[in-house]
């Protein structure tokens, strides 16, 4: 208890706590979806366009983020279009998009000079380190992904698990596609500035895969994600602290853990 | 009333034809069987009624009254969903999604539907078990209850009766007959049950890459052959 | 001029040697930077062109670091006897720097190498064993970047012997001007009452603090280990901030400085550049930038930051 | 041809295109069968462990290399188990080894003092800087899968199309699977050392994928992976040596070049 | 000779029983019609048979004479092979994969056994279209097809008319009747036909979770039930 009051205590931990929070619960929420439609990986792939944008943006003189979040954006929408109809999956459409991405961006800096970017620097977040701007701008996304969330939940459902039926009773199933797409774009552009590719890549996959080795219902499994996901990543901030471990590393960690014990749970029933 | 008329309807795959020229007028209120060998373009025809393939050529149109929201489909093949989470009770009720509108969530009325159909295709028992737990006949009920929620005037089942067993067949066609009778649904049924299925129909659509025949069951010459018993 | 006919082809790797090479060589050589300016050493990956002007120069100057693995590899696929005369200069230095080890106060001397805490004193554990690991980036202290400088000297008067007395005067010139850089370092070191450093960043800069006895805290080890700062070391770095009333913090050069910025926002410390001149970006190389340019600059800041 | 006949006469890049053949053929063929297992993103996630084996191996004091390569074999091979009947897709499986090795490798930086170790090194090979030795070992596993391959062609295409059949009739499925695993292991393994993750990922992904865009038979997409892939790898061995580009990216846009103008030949049709 | 030995035979998923106390002994040669609602654990004990399931007790022994490579299977549901590149001619020859033993590729008799087969399920004519393009119809001949091609004393095919044209399903009775007759070939199918499945059968096991019945066909009282016609 003294120790959650030492933490409270800097406020650099606090804004961490909030947004990663609202951040991890999104993430959690969309991964359930992204998980099941063969995107697991979209984070780590979204993470080589964000470099790749970069690379693009410096060569040509343009303002870095204000173009790399966009084009996240964009290639989150774009990758759910390319697997529409064309038999190319999920997981296939991330590696051609992602190496395609990464040899761009290699490309254009071997081009123009004058250029610092590190892939890395699209792997590891500075969890910790996040200004007042940084926080406001993660919660009004989150809370804005959360909403939609919640109030396209059963029209992700539907479009999740059999796309034709959803079409066939009249529902525009592209539309929610793209919502699907819009919001994963948001929250991976927005968690990967701040988080990092490889947090958010396991704050999206680990809750889901988690959650599935013990709940058999969609509900089930979207409520169980987002207690497991909160859960392991206060855990992980706190493990982070006492034991002095990379905070992104430590969450994680914590997740692998929880996965670990659902599954044996999952066996023994 | 028409429920349903399609106008020179051809359908393609890449470039090769699985359809040409389909052409007929189906009152509302009327039960249509389509028949034919694998591969004649039935589950083309359902696709292309449904909009979900675009036709290569000629035109489709449904009855004003019943938009696409007031259709109950039931697919051939469900993609199969190896790991999906969803048990019995959210499928099921997914088929009210077209009647959600506006609203978020479903309400006590969607509910109770999907608890009548439920019941009706003998599921209630497995309605918190997951979809994919659920043996092949059992999966089969489940999307034809979520049809069966779905469906407000009108229902479109590819093969509905394939993998049920005897009994639940039965409960089936006669079930299809009281919607179609007491509730005044359209009922477009593709079935290869050439005994019971097209018996209970009162229309009959002959696929074969083209259109043999549609018109009346009564009239089709099909019946003779196969109607009257095994052949 | 050099074996091949020609002014002799020197190329460098990175920044520093490049420099180096540049003051000693003036225009009697042909010298190019492999690393274009701005680009990062762990994203860079050779194009034949790179390869064949390594192949096909008189003298191949690197630092012989774990980033130059590729390095390595490269001047191993040469067939024996073809290829340039290679320099690598972590060995012209790393006798000097246990040297500087013994005549240092033990507790002045960090490691920041392991949790991204400093350890003030008794840091004992390791750091001496680790020869084969060593920090690459020795060009940070000027002492360092003397012997550097001679290494360069002797390789290219070896090259290009027509030229050596030239090579030889610029050294001494150069090394003049090193000198009164590290007098100045260390006057400005000696002078201050504060001892204490901290990074909100990496730290590439250990040779630097050895040789003047200064204090560190950073947030994370060396240079390429990119790796992300734990909870407990940010609090430390604030706590230390708070608790010794440190002005400065510093970042270093091609850095998102955020976790700078995060121990600043909580302190109220200053935030300031420590360049660790890895690379420059192009602005800075058309601008004429050069190690002892940026050195001195990192001097002010040092002044600010020990005041 | 001049321009080739000046290239010949580079012995390095005369070495880069041999060995570069044999290994992008390796994963052209194993590439057919992991990105129809969902496995396209092996070559990415395998990169991940690999630098959770490095850090792990400096940590301990042992050899670098020699732990890092069995354990990405070993992953590969553990990768394969763990979506057996468990219900993990093997893009989910990827996600949850990757990203647990990452934030392994990085606890254990942070525990163990004074490592340069760096996941982007293992990002980007060196291409063209192959050693003799490199170019044996390259060659000799190179042709070891290469003959395994097509010895098990049928009993891979078995077991990939239809595991459950495959086993019904008696045939051993768990070998052949393990089979796969350890030939794409071992090719990762070496291609990754080579030619880097980056490299590997596209050539595992982007033959096959390209191919199935025009071909409807597991014979002809095999077939034309293989071909694709040889082009691709010298086309861009000679863009790159003619433009001064980055030799690893300019391949994987040679092979994009060559997935476009599939595809829309593929849409014409 | 006995082709099957079953004694007391369960199995359950993640604790639940599906099937429980299957006993029987089906002689060589014999035909075997599974039937049983939705649910009853046909599909659960072709699995057991087959290996693809570990029993939770019991025991199952297949005849010496037929190794696990002579079994041809048909499953219920194929998975879903939404993009998969494989032609028909390879679906099919890929039955003979457990006769190839050390040899790596298929020499000509395998070649020669394939088409044979195609040309009996009527899929000549579609040898080199792709399997993910074909009509559920098509599929389920494909699957038919591959499991004739594997079949070398024992065929195991699980609801192998459903989805089958009325045409094929006789073709398809018809083929099963002469390879168990002619060729000797044991074979065991899960029906839900109980006027023409079952009535091609030896004998019949008739399963609800548990054993039910199991004997010759002519003794089996669902017989009298459905047997003679329409119920
Ligand atoms: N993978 C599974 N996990 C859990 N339960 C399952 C699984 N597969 C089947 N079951 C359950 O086991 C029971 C028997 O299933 P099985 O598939 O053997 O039925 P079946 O007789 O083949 O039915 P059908 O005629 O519908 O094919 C059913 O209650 C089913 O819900
Ligand atoms: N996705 C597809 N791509 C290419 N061809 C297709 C595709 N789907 C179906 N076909 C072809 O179109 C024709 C009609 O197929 P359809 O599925 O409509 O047949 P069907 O009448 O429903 O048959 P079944 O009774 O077997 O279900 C068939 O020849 C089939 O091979
Ligand atoms: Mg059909
Ligand atoms: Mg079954
Ligand atoms: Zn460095």
């Amino acid at each position: 208890m003294d120790l959650i009051a030492e933490m409270l205590s800097y406020k650099f931990l606090v804004r961490a706590a909030t947004v990663g929070l609202m951040v991890s619960l999104c993430a959690a929420l969309l991964g359930v979806s992204l998980v099941l439609k063969r995107y697991s990986m979209i984070g780590d792939g979204l993470s080589h366009v964000g470099f790749g944008a970069l690379a693009a943006a410096v060569a040509t003189g343009a303002s870095p983020l204000g173009l790399s979040i966009p084009v996240v954006i964009v290639a989150a929408v774009l990758l759910m279009r390319l697997t529409d109809g064309s038999g190319i999956k999920g997981d296939a459409a991330i590696g051609l998009i992602s190496t395609s991405s990464l040899a761009a961006g290699v490309t254009a800096i071997s081009l123009s000079s004058g250029i610092n970017t590190d892939v890395c620097n699209y792997m590891f977040g500075s969890i910790l380190a996040m200004s007042k701007g940084d926080v406001r701008l993660s919660v009004a996304t989150s809370a804005a992904v959360l909403l939609l969330f919640l109030l396209c939940y059963n029209r992700i459902f539907a479009v999740t698990f059999d796309e034709n039926f959803a079409r066939a009773t009249g529902v525009n199933a592209g539309r929610y596609n793209m919502v699907i797409a819009a919001l994963t774009g948001v929250t991976i552009a927005v968690g990967m500035r701040l988080m990092g590719a490889l947090l958010i890549s396991g704050l999206i996959i680990f809750p889901a895969v988690t959650s599935m080795r013990l709940f058999k219902s969609f509900r089930g499994v979207v409520l169980s994600s987002a207690a497991v996901s909160l859960s392991s990543y206060l855990a992980g901030l706190v493990l982070s602290y006492a034991a002095g471990l990379p905070a992104g590393a430590s969450i994680v960690l914590v997740n692998l853990v929880f996965f670990l014990a659902f599954a044996a749970a999952g066996r023994i029933r | 009333m028409a429920a349903l008329v399609c106008r020179g309807l051809c359908a393609a795959y890449g470039g090769r034809e699985a359809l040409h020229g389909v052409d007929f007028e189906l009152p509302a209120g009327a039960f249509l069987a389509v028949v034919g060998p694998n591969g004649s373009g039935k589950s083309t025809l359902i696709k292309a009624l449904l909009g979900l393939i675009k036709p290569s050529a000629g035109t489709v149109k449904l009855e004003e009254g019943v938009g696409r929201s007031g259709i109950g489909y039931m697919p051939q093949q469900s993609e199969s969903r190896g790991d999906f989470p969803a048990t019995v009770y959210e499928t099921v009720i997914s088929g009210r999604l077209g009647r959600l509108g506006l609203r978020p969530f479903y309400g006590r009325q969607d509910r109770r539907e999907a608890e009548k159909n439920l019941r009706l295709m003998g599921l209630w028992e497995l309605r918190t078990r997951a979809f994919r737990e659920l043996s092949g006949g059992q999966r089969q009920r489940t999307l034809l209850a979520r049809a069966l929620c779905a469906a407000d005037g009108m229902l479109v089942l590819d093969e509905p009766a394939a993998g049920l067993d005897a009994e639940t067949q039965e409960r089936m066609y006669s079930l299809l007959r009281d919607v179609n009778k007491k509730e005044g649904a359209t009922v477009v049924m593709v079935t290869h049950d050439l005994v019971r299925g097209a018996a209970a129909a009162t229309h009959v659509l002959e696929l074969d890459g083209g259109q043999k025949y549609f018109g009346e069951a009564g009239l089709w010459p099909g019946r003779a052959q196969y109607g009257s018993g095994e052949k | 001029a050099s074996e091949r006919g020609g002014r002799p082809k020197v190329v460098a790797t990175i920044f520093p040697q490049y420099d180096f090479a540049r003051a000693i060589g003036g225009d009697r050589i042909e010298l190019s930077m492999l690393l274009k300016p701005g680009m990062d050493s762990h994203s860079y990956s050779p194009s034949p062109q790179d390869i064949i002007n390594i192949q096909n120069c008189d003298l191949f100057i690197y630092i012989g670091g774990e980033n130059d693995h590729w390095v390595e590899k490269i001047l191993d696929s040469f067939d024996e006897g073809k290829g340039p005369k290679t320099l690598k200069l972590i060995d012209s230095v790393s006798a000097v720097e246990e040297e500087l080890a013994e005549g240092m106060q033990e507790e002045d001397h960090g490691h920041g190498h392991d949790h991204g805490h400093a350890h003030e004193d008794g840091a004992e554990e390791d750091g001496h064993e680790h020869e084969a690991e060593y920090d690459e980036h020795i060009w940070t202290s000027p002492r360092n970047a003397e012997k550097m400088a001679a290494a360069i000297k002797e390789a290219l008067a070896s090259v290009d012997p027509e030229n050596s007395s030239f090579y030889e005067e610029n050294a001494r010139a150069y090394a003049a001007e090193l000198e009164k850089l590290d007098e100045d370092f260390r006057r400005t070191t000696d002078g201050g009452g504060r001892r204490l450093l901290v990074f909100g960043d990496r730290f590439p800069f250990r040779y630097l603090t050895d040789e003047y006895g200064l204090k560190y805290a950073a947030a994370f080890p060396g240079c390429s280990a990119e790796s992300e700062a734990s909870a407990a070391t940010v609090a430390y770095l604030i706590d230390k901030v708070r608790k010794e009333n440190v002005p400065v913090v510093f970042h270093i050069e091609m850095s998102d400085e955020k976790t700078a910025d995060a121990i600043c926002r909580e302190t109220g410390a200053k935030k300031m550049l420590l360049h660790s001149c890895h690379n420059l970006s192009r602005e800075e190389i058309e601008e004429g930038a050069t190690y002892v340019a940026l050195m001195r600059k990192n001097l002010e800041n040092l002044k600010e930051a020990l005041n």
